[in-house]
């Protein structure tokens, strides 16, 4: 039985293959990708990255968007604040994103399902840790439905 | 509020005989008891059905953008929250001051007539007077005194606000600013539900926001909402359909509620129009909030010269995402 | 005519349930809808108004008409119909009678498929009102608001502790044998109790404020009326929302829309509002460029425009405009501006 | 409709090792839009190249999707393909499939699947994509150099020697800065006089540098190419023109009140002075808070005893507008203030000195004409404590948690020029570490131990007790554990470096990023190290951190061949993914003005005929030549009126749409 159940589990496990949704600003986070990539570091291919010029360039609209669009997490990486390529364009970032991910709890999407992080050109090993421990969580979280367009099929 | 109002009407008629204003912006008196609605006054001879009573509720200063007005001169009655719509619509730069003579009415507070209706005080109700503290009801039947507080709007009873904070002319005396119930209260709707798990806040705002049927009166009716196209209304962009969908629902909710960040003057028209009454000043709130708590205290409306708090930002800003959290409540 | 104690209602929601979907005005977060009802709803058959009205059955805000599928290089496209039968409860005099305008416009010629399988998938069951609200002018367009009104399959009439039921149509009478074991019939005291509470609503309509409104009054051709320089003055305050619009029960305008759902879709009919801006936009623009022309057409259609074709007012005075209208832009203020209104009843 | 065609790199086995190509050919296939697809092994190479150049040709394709390594390594060379068969470069999208899949996924299904995905997204955006042509503007041949010390001076040399104009601004009366304070330079002992002078008047004779002393910058706007500057000289007192450098007024001035800025307040300086004998220009300027003349209106022994009359007590402060196409900021560092560390007694002891005052001390032509002794009784130190790392490395609030790089190096300077002047005078040394990282440093440091007998001791100095004529210093020896007590005729501290206190003021001014200790950030810390990240604006020498001579000036020298780089083209192109208002839909909140971190957008009115009528409208523009294309501005603006050209709303949106098939 107990064998039995574990399967069943393990099955469910891997029948649900989360959607993260990564907006990378290209000068410190879609580089500290690059550098993840030719460090052969590794995290899981659920990740898509979004190229974006300076994550300042994110909208609150492109965010609901991956949600409604079947993404189980969203992820916002920019330069750290002070390294903007753009010198004041995260700082931008930080106060809009900070309002949005408390408004997204607020309505009830799980806060793990949406992170924010200062990811630099340097940061290989932190790209490939915060997309890995975004994963681990909207895993155990299991799919998103809420926001989630219905006639929307993935 | 009778003496004022004769008041006004002298204004009104000495500004356009004088032609000192093209339009008068005030209100009138319908055939219901609580119908006090926008009217625009052009003649000294109409004046004469202005009114000023305890359901003026409407905020004239929607009505001041540059494209509505064209180049004419208006005046504008404003009570204290129409006062910061005004500033707030001065700082997005959608009216044009110069164009414009402001008349402060510090405001008593404003009846809300679901709660007449709850206290059954509707029936045959002609006419309600206000008498110091006390509002008095009268009916076919006779008249009943009620204190003010009982049917005055939830928002009055917060306002802080109620004598006008811009004029070019403040009419009668300036009213107590002293809150009838504790301003900070005004959040504790917002933390009850802040209190809850995820999957209940959920539930909450999916029932709410499932009423939703797009008839864009919160957002129309909002003093923060005056862009020339609204992006809800762009189709080649097309980021929200037609059809009622809960998720196209709630992405509507959010975006309203997030494009009036730092600009909401929480005047609460939204939820007042909503015909299906979600409670959409618990989003607004939310998000005031959060502002007062990681980027110190804002009002919005107050000073039309600072910079709303999405357009600015300090070097040592708090965030509500990286482990350093140093405020701003998530849950 | 049947009758059935109040208590008794749940064990009748529960028998039509089974074989009906059926829609009842229901309480959710404070707005009373119709909506389906489900074990442990909050039923309201005390509120006179839904928010919307019971036209979103009839008429859903949002209508799937077909939806279609990519399979490689080709388009599979599948029509949808509405699945099962439906009963509305509690459709007030003055929304039953907003179904008839509605038959005007769908089911004359060419018929609207859609439209049409709807009503003939429904069973409406009225509820009399007994307590006008001070917003009611249902008289001005000689709705009855006590009677068992034309169009209603059942009508009934809620006395306190009992309701009464009786079957109008063929389709009704039959629906009421079917229910036989949870119906009993009235006796001669029920009846007599009836005819007094009718008659005490006659009474109660003459005091309602709005009794004067009278569209009738109203002068002039629909060319007159359109050059009126009363637009000028009634537009200004309108907001530009749809609401009176969306709330409305004779509001029947509406667009078609497709949503790309990733190699699938479907095609949509869904309400349109003549206040929003982008109403019948086309490719030149659109044709009604300010606020005034497109409250002028709200009202022309439904006083001039409506009666033209179909001679009779597309407004049955349900109030929900007058109430809800944010600057109480609403059509007795228009009426009256027009000059509809009766110095004597 | 677009006619896309789709390429596919195998990178060698670097893609195709993990990802299933032929599955990506075959998934691209079935991509709406999409009319060719090809895959090859290097796609980079010239064949691979060709391929694209070709299909375009051949297959008439409308937009380009290139599936390969990341676009920051190769987007420019597929690109520059596009362009050459005739199709616009920014009609060409890169899909990252292998920093971005191949690389940092193991399992094939899953990074075959998310190739597919990465295409489809590249696809859905090229097909949105907009042809771009990059705007020209003119450069201004004339460059400015903000600092006159050896930075600046190096800097505007180098650019003036290469033929262009360059305008020198130096806050002080005398371009030279702290090097000129210093006596001998570090690591061969020469004079720093010695080598600094004559640059300084090669300076001062450059038929193409302009030396504005005694000035400043009050506003910078504009943008690389066409930055439009306001510099104020302040009011000198003196026509420049008449003075004849003779020094007559210095001498016959009565006020001689004011410490010597120059000489560190150790010595006094006249009211109407030069701040030392060598200064460039070589006139005066009267400090007016100073100046009896100023204060009471009475004095005036300048004016008379002037022999060419050249003192104007009316002269005022001028504004000068000048235009540049590349600004090189010098402005160089400051020692920190060391009143907050009161435990050695800095602030209460004469005998207590920076660095910086022996400097003074030992030169020559300093306060005691080069004759070493304690300011407090001019009597000759025996025995003389150095410290370092005096609020250098130092993580509390009143110090700097960086090395501040120059200390130890000056530290051995001083200890040997002591025991020079002096071989019975004993040195001893604190230190932390001693860090001698550069060419002959480590050598220089061993001469001052082995050969000099300076006395090194690995630790830090409590406490300074002012006992008698004496300093009692207070330490402990790291390596021993020892306490010692070192009674000291004088002690000379190595105090912190640090931005100068107008650092971040010129930073907002100038739209250049400053770090968290106030010096400016350079665009890269590695690769581009002169840049700023505002082009066209470079930097040189302390202001960007802690620097010696040698470093100083070798940044001097590449930063002006940065600007050179500028200065040496007719027209500059720029980047066309730049953000444009839409203005019917504009409603001029302009809250995009307000964020835009390079005010790249302004206000402007507009006519427009609206139903019919005209209506005059306010709405925001923007400076294609300012914008650097952050996007910033788009999220600012609620109804979208304002787009990113490159990375438009509804391009963003169709790459969401696609990856979350």
């Amino acid at each position: 039985m107990s064998v039995i159940a574990n399967n069943a589990a393990v099955k469910n496990a891997q029948a649900f293959e989360p959607l993260i949704v990564a907006f990378c600003c290209n000068w410190c986070s879609y580089a500290g990708a690059d550098l993840a990539g030719t460090s052969r570091l590794n995290y899981p291919a659920n990740i898509k990255i979004i190229r974006v010029p300076c994550s300042c360039r994110v909208n609150a609209n492109f965010v609901l968007r991956a949600f409604q669009r079947g993404a189980d997490g969203v992820i916002i990486a920019g330069c750290h604040p002070g390294d903007c390529h753009y010198m004041t364009g995260n700082y931008y970032t930080r106060r809009r994103f900070s309002l949005l991910k408390n408004l997204l709890a607020y309505v009830g999407i799980e806060e793990a399902r949406f992170k924010v992080d200062w990811i630099s050109a340097s940061e290989g090993n932190k790209f490939a840790d915060v997309m890995n421990g975004v994963l681990e969580k909207v895993h155990k979280l299991g799919p998103n439905r809420k926001l989630r367009d219905s006639r929307w099929r993935r | 509020m009778e003496k004022i109002k004769e008041e006004i009407r002298q204004i009104a008629r000495e500004a356009l005989t004088g032609k000192k204003v093209d339009i008068i912006l005030a209100w009138e008196k319908g055939p219901l008891w609580y119908d006090s609605y926008p009217a625009f006054f052009t003649k000294e001879e109409e004046v004469d059905s202005l009114t000023w009573d305890s359901f003026c509720i409407n905020n004239l200063s929607k009505y001041l953008l540059e494209e509505t007005m064209a180049d004419k001169k208006v005046g504008v009655f404003v009570k204290g929250c129409d006062a910061l719509a005004f500033n707030q619509m001065m700082q997005d730069n959608r009216i044009r001051r110069d164009n414009v003579v402001v008349y402060g009415l510090p405001c008593p507070g404003m009846i809300d007539p679901d709660k007449v209706r709850a206290k059954r005080l509707n029936r045959g109700l002609t006419e309600v007077k206000q008498s110091g503290d006390e509002l008095i009801f009268v009916t076919k039947d006779g008249e009943i005194t009620v204190p003010a507080h009982e049917v005055y709007y939830d928002k009055c009873l917060y306002c802080h606000y109620p004598n006008p904070v811009v004029y070019d002319q403040l009419i009668g005396e300036k009213v107590a600013a002293e809150t009838a119930l504790d301003r900070s209260e005004r959040f504790s709707q917002v933390e009850a539900l802040e209190a809850l798990s995820a999957e209940e806040r959920f539930a909450y705002w999916d029932s709410q926001f499932s009423k939703c049927m797009r008839c864009f009166a919160c957002r129309n009716v909002c003093p923060a909402c005056s862009c020339e196209r609204c992006t809800f209304d762009d189709d080649d962009l097309d980021i929200l359909g037609k059809a009622r969908e809960d998720s196209e629902d709630q992405f509507f909710h959010l975006i309203r509620a997030y494009h009036v960040v730092g600009r909401c003057i929480d005047c609460g028209e939204c939820s007042r129009v909503c015909p299906q009454d979600i409670p959409l000043e618990k989003l607004n709130r939310k998000l005031i909030k959060d502002i007062n708590a990681l980027y110190g205290e804002y009002q919005a409306g107050l000073d039309p010269s600072t910079k709303a708090p999405l357009v600015t930002y300090q070097l040592e800003d708090a965030d509500s995402f990286t482990a350093g959290e140093k405020g701003g409540k998530g849950t | 005519m049947k009758k059935i104690a109040k208590d008794q209602l749940a064990l009748l929601w529960e028998k039509i349930d089974q074989n009906y979907q059926l829609f009842l005005p229901i309480a959710k977060e404070k707005a009373v809808n119709f909506s389906t009802w489900k074990e442990g709803a909050e039923v309201d058959l005390d509120a006179l108004r839904t928010v919307n009205s019971p036209k979103n059955i009839i008429f859903p805000q949002t209508e799937t008409y077909l939806t279609f599928k990519k399979e490689g290089k080709k388009l599979g496209l599948e029509v949808v119909s509405r699945d099962e039968e439906y009963v509305v409860f509690g459709v007030r005099p003055c929304d039953v009678a907003s179904f008839k305008l509605l038959d005007n416009v769908f089911l004359g010629e060419p018929v609207d498929k859609f439209y049409e399988e709807n009503r003939q998938k429904g069973l409406i069951i009225s509820q009399a009102c007994l307590n006008p609200e001070e917003t009611c002018f249902c008289n001005a367009f000689a709705i009855n608001p006590e009677s068992a009104p034309v169009g209603a399959d059942v009508a009934t009439w809620d006395l306190g502790d009992l309701l009464l039921w009786e079957a109008q149509s063929e389709k009704g009478k039959a629906f009421t044998e079917a229910l036989s074991d949870l119906l009993e019939d009235v006796s001669e005291d029920d009846r007599k109790k009836l005819d007094e509470v009718k008659a005490g609503i006659k009474d109660k309509l003459e005091d309602l404020p709005l009794v004067h409104v009278a569209p009738e009054k109203i002068e002039g051709g629909l060319k007159e009326i359109f050059a009126s320089e009363v637009w000028d003055e009634l537009y200004q305050r309108c907001l530009g929302c749809g609401m009176c619009t969306y709330v409305c029960p004779t509001c029947h305008c509406y667009d078609l829309k497709d949503y790309n759902g990733n190699g699938c879709g479907e095609r949509f009919r869904c309400w349109d509002s003549c206040m929003f801006s982008d109403f019948t936009m086309m490719a030149h623009g659109n044709p009604r460029t300010t606020q005034k022309e497109r409250v002028r057409q709200r009202f022309m259609h439904k006083l001039v425009y409506y009666p033209n074709n179909y001679e009779s007012y597309a407004c049955v005075g349900c109030g929900r405009c007058t109430e809800r209208c944010p600057v109480r832009l609403d059509i007795v203020k228009v009426i009256k501006k027009l000059g509809g209104e009766r110095n004597e009843l | 409709m677009q006619r896309v065609g789709v390429f596919i790199c195998w990178c060698g086995t670097n893609i195709s090792s993990t990802v299933n190509i032929d599955e990506v050919v075959a998934a691209v296939k079935n991509m709406p839009g999409v009319v060719y697809s090809k895959d090859y092994q290097y796609m980079c190479s010239e064949v691979g190249q060709n391929l694209v150049k070709d299909a375009i040709k051949e297959h008439n394709l409308t937009r380009v999707v290139v599936a390969a390594c990341s676009p920051r390594m190769h987007e420019s060379t597929f690109r520059k393909a596009a362009k050459a068969a005739g199709l616009n470069p920014y009609l060409l999208e890169i899909a990252n499939i292998r920093e971005h899949c191949s690389w940092v996924h193991k399992d094939k299904k899953a990074a075959t699947q998310k190739a597919i995905s990465l295409t489809k997204a590249a696809v859905a955006k090229a097909i949105l994509n907009q042809p771009l042509i990059p705007g020209e503007v003119g450069v201004e041949q004339r460059a400015l150099v903000i600092g006159g010390g050896i930075a600046g001076i190096q800097t505007a040399l180098d650019i003036a020697d290469a033929g262009y104009e360059v305008d020198l601004v130096e806050k002080t009366p005398s371009i030279g800065g702290k090097m000129a304070q210093l006596d001998k330079t570090f690591p061969t002992l020469d004079c720093s006089a010695c080598i600094l002078t004559p640059k300084m008047v090669d300076a001062s004779m450059h038929d193409k540098i302009n030396i504005y002393s005694y000035s400043e910058v009050e506003e910078v706007n504009g943008f690389v190419g066409n930055f439009e500057v306001v510099i104020k000289q302040k009011a000198r007192s003196i026509d420049m023109e008449k003075c004849t450098g003779c020094g007559i007024c210095l001498a016959k001035c009565p006020a001689k009140t004011a410490l010597s800025e120059f000489e560190e307040g150790l010595s006094k300086r006249a009211a109407i002075y030069t701040p030392f004998p060598q200064a460039v220009p070589n006139v005066p300027v009267i400090d007016r808070e100073t100046c009896t003349k100023f204060r009471t209106g009475k004095c005036g022994v300048c004016a008379k005893v002037c022999p060419t009359g050249a003192i104007d007590y009316e002269q005022k402060d001028e504004r000068l507008n000048q235009k540049y196409g590349a600004i090189i900021v010098t402005t160089g560092y400051d020692l920190i203030n060391l009143d907050s560390f009161g435990e050695y007694q800095y602030a209460d002891h004469p005998d207590v000195i920076t660095g910086l005052e022996f400097e003074r001390l030992v030169n020559a032509a300093g306060p005691t004409a080069g004759k070493l002794v304690r300011p407090s009784d001019k009597k000759k130190p025996k025995k003389v404590v150095f410290i370092q790392c005096v609020g250098s490395r130092d993580k509390s609030e009143r110090g700097k948690s960086y090395c501040s790089k120059i200390c130890c190096m000056y530290t051995a300077k001083h200890a040997m020029l002591l025991r020079d002047k002096y071989p019975d005078c004993e040195a001893y040394v604190f230190y932390i570490d001693v860090r001698t990282a550069g060419k002959g440093f480590e050598e220089f440091q061993r001469r001052a131990v082995e050969n000099y007998g300076v006395n090194y001791i690995k630790g830090m100095v409590g406490k300074i007790f002012p006992t008698g004529d004496k300093l009692k210093v207070n330490g402990v020896d790291a390596l021993s554990g020892e306490v010692l007590e070192i009674d000291a005729d004088m002690v000379v501290l190595a105090s912190a470096t640090q931005a100068k206190p107008g650092a971040s003021d010129v930073g907002r001014m100038l739209s250049i990023s400053t770090d968290r200790d106030n010096f400016f950030t350079e665009a890269h810390p590695k690769l581009r190290p002169v840049e700023t990240h505002c082009a066209g604006i470079y930097l040189a020498g302390a202001c960007q951190g802690p620097k010696d001579i040698p470093e100083t000036v070798a940044q001097a020298s590449a930063a002006a061949a940065k600007a050179i780089g500028i200065l040496s083209k007719s027209k500059l192109v720029n980047n066309p993914c730049v953000s444009q208002v839409d203005e019917s839909v504009c409603s001029g909140c302009l809250a995009c003005t307000k964020m835009c971190p390079y005010e790249a957008i302004t206000e402007k009115m507009v006519e427009q005929k609206v139903h019919g009528k005209i209506r005059r409208r306010r709405v925001a523009e923007v400076n294609a030549a300012l914008c650097q294309g952050c996007g910033g501005c788009t999220v600012t603006c609620r109804p979208g009126a304002i787009d990113l050209k490159g990375f438009s709303n509804k391009q963003i949106l169709a790459e969401v749409d696609a990856i979350c098939q």
